[in-house]
């Protein structure tokens, strides 16, 4: 009884700092059939394996850092948590998918960032069990390695590190939103138009939030690189 | 001025966390809130600075309930305002400066005058000395002094102060007593802590917190002779009651009281 | 283990049988399940479960309203030459994925209201999932709680210094919040890797079974 | 057993942490080490462990320098161990057994000696009764005991007890003045506090830090008394020592003898 008084609490607390509205992008529970979700999940395992590996690698010269990696999760987790005033009027949530691949690395990203996903599934009610394999792959292989590339790519031509990294965050937010429209046309194509109708859909139906929900994204993601620069 | 009203608070999964509070600011000039760990003082101070709403009873302010939206409690946090215990977590700046200054700038209050409110803040904390180093570099006692003067800053005619002396060695306690006795003289101010004998010494109205509710309430001078009250609400007296009680001295308020009759004792 | 295939086994057959009536049986057990057996308030119950239905809502209607240069609809409006309307195909579609959602989220809730972590962990083990898995799964979610209870007070603090009045001061104070945050995994790293330096760790963070 | 000999520290900007320590754990069954905020206390226990490695001097066990390899370290810190202040830091585990249990599994002890030797040590600071609930739903004080117990565990002979006390109320408080007596009987305990009341109630040799050196040492009721050291190290004087000094009773070390005595006066 205690237990479940206690995790109802828990709960609790994460609503006084969530939100009124919709986790972005996040694919909810059995919105997938089971053959999209099964089937973004053996997209998304090796990925997975491949980031456990590497990461396992990395722990094996220092084992410390396996409570980097723990306290890292803890921040992503909170900082998708955290409710930011959005353009709409309405509050949004960073992703936090930039801001992590860039501190972290995008295959560490891929490693924390699925284990976050699980976590919010069960605390937070974003996302699901069953469509782990599809938002794991938007939002923890897409975004953090195409966010981390841009950032490599501006970085070594010399632009301007705020830009580079607003820029970074900001399409890796996009890529998000662009890949789970895909995934979500993929699965329920139009009946008349197809899987491009269906595409174009979903593309501009999330538009409307998404597009200025990444610029938003992006400006606080190069605001916080800035402040650390300055720590 | 302030007043608590027959306040519930309950948590989302329906325990009490308090229950049936009425407290009166108007009762003293600096009011002490004791009680033990989890007994509710947190959460009361949230109650009173308006960022969790009662499920019963309510919080008035002149007279009059206060409102939860967001332009009431914008001006009403203009004249209520609290610093916290761990002043590593209300520290976001890197710099003193900025970090004091930081709720006028919120507020778009023009340069020129912030920099007078800031120093003035920063002086009655003994601050100003290092107004220019990195936050980081500062000692917990520093921190804790800044932390004072980043609400300090803000004017209000209330502050609330939560565990002010908590992780302080005993000069520097000493130093945010002085302090708050200081403040006190143009301001009414709440204290909560652990260290009855700060408590006994700064604090003139005092309410005792058990599980959520006030199980008594009264003058320093008096609240703290109740031996019942005490045990039952898992406090101490402080030692200069012990002594009243255990010697037969006279009851003082101060060490200095006591100091000053030692003196004429051995003379 | 019994609860953990309790909530698990019937997500499966929601999502893999996906048959309307099982789902709609599936929801109100688990729904009857979560809020009376394991005693959870109702209308906290429903809070919780109206969070994601921001995206359902939108979705459904994604997928609902179908264009097209004839009129195939059941119901539409013409806007210039297109016709934008509901078929009864995707009505039935939405109407199975709807019973399916809240299936599937019924058990889900089931599960992550009334299972505590360690009891999960525990099958996870059994399930032979690779250790550094479990190891990361147990740091993250103690740390969880450590940083929300801190991000917590910070924005209560930036709320009563007038942070998040207006876009600038909500982006500053944001901004301000997370730096600070992650100041204080570095803080805490540091700190942890002392403590965990005189408690004997030896590369591993061991769970007993 | 543990000596500290003429002991420097450095940061890595050249400055000095400590200078010339001498400290010799044989002095006393349970020390205090006492100074004010950013005297070195935590610096000297870091380099008691060997997580810091002096520049200058040594720490001695049994008679032959530490060693700073891994081995040694390791069964080293078998014998001397440390609680520090703030728990939150110190717990690893949502589950209290298997953070408790975590030096021990490390160490390769079989669960069933495991189970027994965890509930033994949760018992010892009354922290049995919430050994199922998750780590992040415990009040601070419960946490600290934890934090505690998850020393105490490794039944090392030697144990530093940084702040033990701090953020308790009084009633917890005591119950950890208590509990430190109790394990005193068995270890070797070190004190660190700015609680000059519980030092001087469970300590009898006290060593007085001032920026990074030792100002003063020698037995609890001795060191108390020399007003001039403790002004100069910005402490304070017990309040038992206070009334001693201001109205001559008879110097006493525990609350409970001044209060037979005061029993006595009155008959």
């Amino acid at each position: 009884m205690k237990n479940k008084k206690t995790v109802l609490l828990s709960i609790a607390l994460l609503l006084v700092i969530t939100p009124e509205v919709v986790h972005a992008m996040h694919i909810m529970e059995g919105f997938l059939p089971a053959k999209w979700a099964i089937l973004w999940s053996a997209v998304t395992i090796p990925f997975f394996i491949i980031g456990i590996k590497k990461v396992s690698t990395i722990l094996k010269e220092d084992t410390n850092k396996k409570v980097l990696l723990g306290l890292a999760g803890g921040f992503v987790f909170v900082l998708s948590a955290l409710k930011i005033p959005s353009v709409t009027g309405s509050s949004s949530h960073p992703t936090g998918v930039g801001l992590g691949a860039i501190l972290f690395g995008p295959t560490t990203m891929t490693v924390i960032g699925i284990i976050v996903l699980l976590f919010q599934a069960l605390l937070l009610a974003h996302g699901g069990l069953t469509t782990l394999g599809a938002n794991g792959f938007s939002m923890a292989v897409a975004g953090p390695f195409v966010s981390y590339f841009i950032y490599r790519i501006l970085k070594k031509k010399n632009v301007n590190m705020t830009f580079t990294v607003f820029f970074a965050a900001c399409i890796g937010n996009l890529i998000t939103y662009v890949v789970t429209a895909f995934q979500l046309a993929l699965a329920f194509p139009d009946p008349i138009s197809g899987f491009l109708g269906s595409l174009g859909k979903f593309l501009t139906v999330f538009a409307v939030t998404q597009i200025p929900l990444a610029i938003v994204e992006g400006l606080l993601t190069s605001i916080i690189y800035n402040l650390l620069a300055e720590y | 001025m302030i007043k608590v009203e027959s306040l519930e608070f309950k948590y989302e999964d329906g325990t009490k966390a308090l229950d049936n509070i009425n407290i009166d600011l108007n009762k003293g000039k600096t009011i002490g809130v004791i009680g033990a760990n989890g007994s509710g003082k947190s959460t009361l101070f949230l109650n009173m600075i308006g960022i969790l709403k009662p499920n019963k009873g309510c919080v008035k302010y002149n007279g009059s309930k206060i409102n939860y939206n967001k332009k009431y409690l914008r001006e009403y946090r203009r004249k209520i305002n609290i610093v916290f215990q761990d002043p590593e977590k209300q520290l976001f700046y890197s710099n003193v400066y900025d970090d004091v200054a930081f709720p006028l700038r919120n507020l778009n209050i023009p340069e020129d005058e912030i920099k007078v409110r800031v120093e003035a803040a920063l002086k009655k904390v003994n601050a100003y000395e290092f107004k220019d180093k990195p936050v980081h570099f500062l000692s917990y006692g520093q921190k804790k002094r800044v932390a004072m003067a980043g609400v300090l800053v803000m004017d209000s005619q209330v502050i609330l102060l939560d565990e002010p002396t908590s992780g302080l060695d005993p000069h520097m306690t000493k130093e945010i007593k002085n302090i708050i006795k200081e403040i006190a003289m143009e301001k009414n101010i709440v204290v909560s802590s652990h260290d009855m004998d700060l408590i006994y010494d700064v604090c003139d109205y005092i309410y005792v917190l058990r599980r959520g509710q006030i199980l008594g309430e009264g003058l320093a001078e008096e609240v703290f002779l109740k031996e019942n009250l005490l045990e039952m609400a898992l406090l101490e007296k402080p030692w200069l009651v012990k002594i009243h009680k255990i010697l037969g001295t006279p009851l003082f308020k101060t060490e200095e009281q006591l100091f000053d009759y030692g003196i004429q004792k051995h003379i | 283990m019994a609860k953990f295939i309790f909530a698990i086994g019937p997500l499966n057959i929601a999502v893999l049988i996906n048959n309307l009536y099982i789902n709609i049986s599936i929801f109100f057990i688990m729904a009857f399940l979560t809020t009376f057996v394991a005693n959870i308030p109702f209308s906290k119950y429903f809070r919780i479960l109206i969070i994601p239905f921001g995206f359902l809502a939108i979705s459904i209607i994604t997928i609902l309203i179908g264009i097209s240069d004839v009129d195939i609809f059941i119901w539409s409006i013409k806007i210039w030459s297109k016709y934008i309307g509901i078929t009864y195909q995707s009505l039935e579609d939405v109407l199975h994925i709807i019973m399916r959602v809240l299936a599937a989220i019924s058990s889900t809730f089931f599960l992550g209201l009334t299972t505590p972590l360690n009891n999960i962990i525990k099958v996870l083990k059994k399930i032979k999932i690779p250790n550094l898995l479990i190891e990361l799964l147990v740091l993250i979610y103690r740390f969880i709680f450590i940083f929300l209870e801190e991000a917590n007070e910070i924005y209560t603090i930036q709320e009563m210094k007038f942070g998040y009045i207006g876009f600038k001061n909500s982006y500053r104070s944001v901004s301000l919040l997370i730096k600070h945050l992650f100041v204080r995994v570095l803080v805490k790293y540091e700190s942890m890797v002392i403590a965990l330096d005189s408690k004997l760790y030896d590369g591993e963070f061991k769970i007993g079974d």
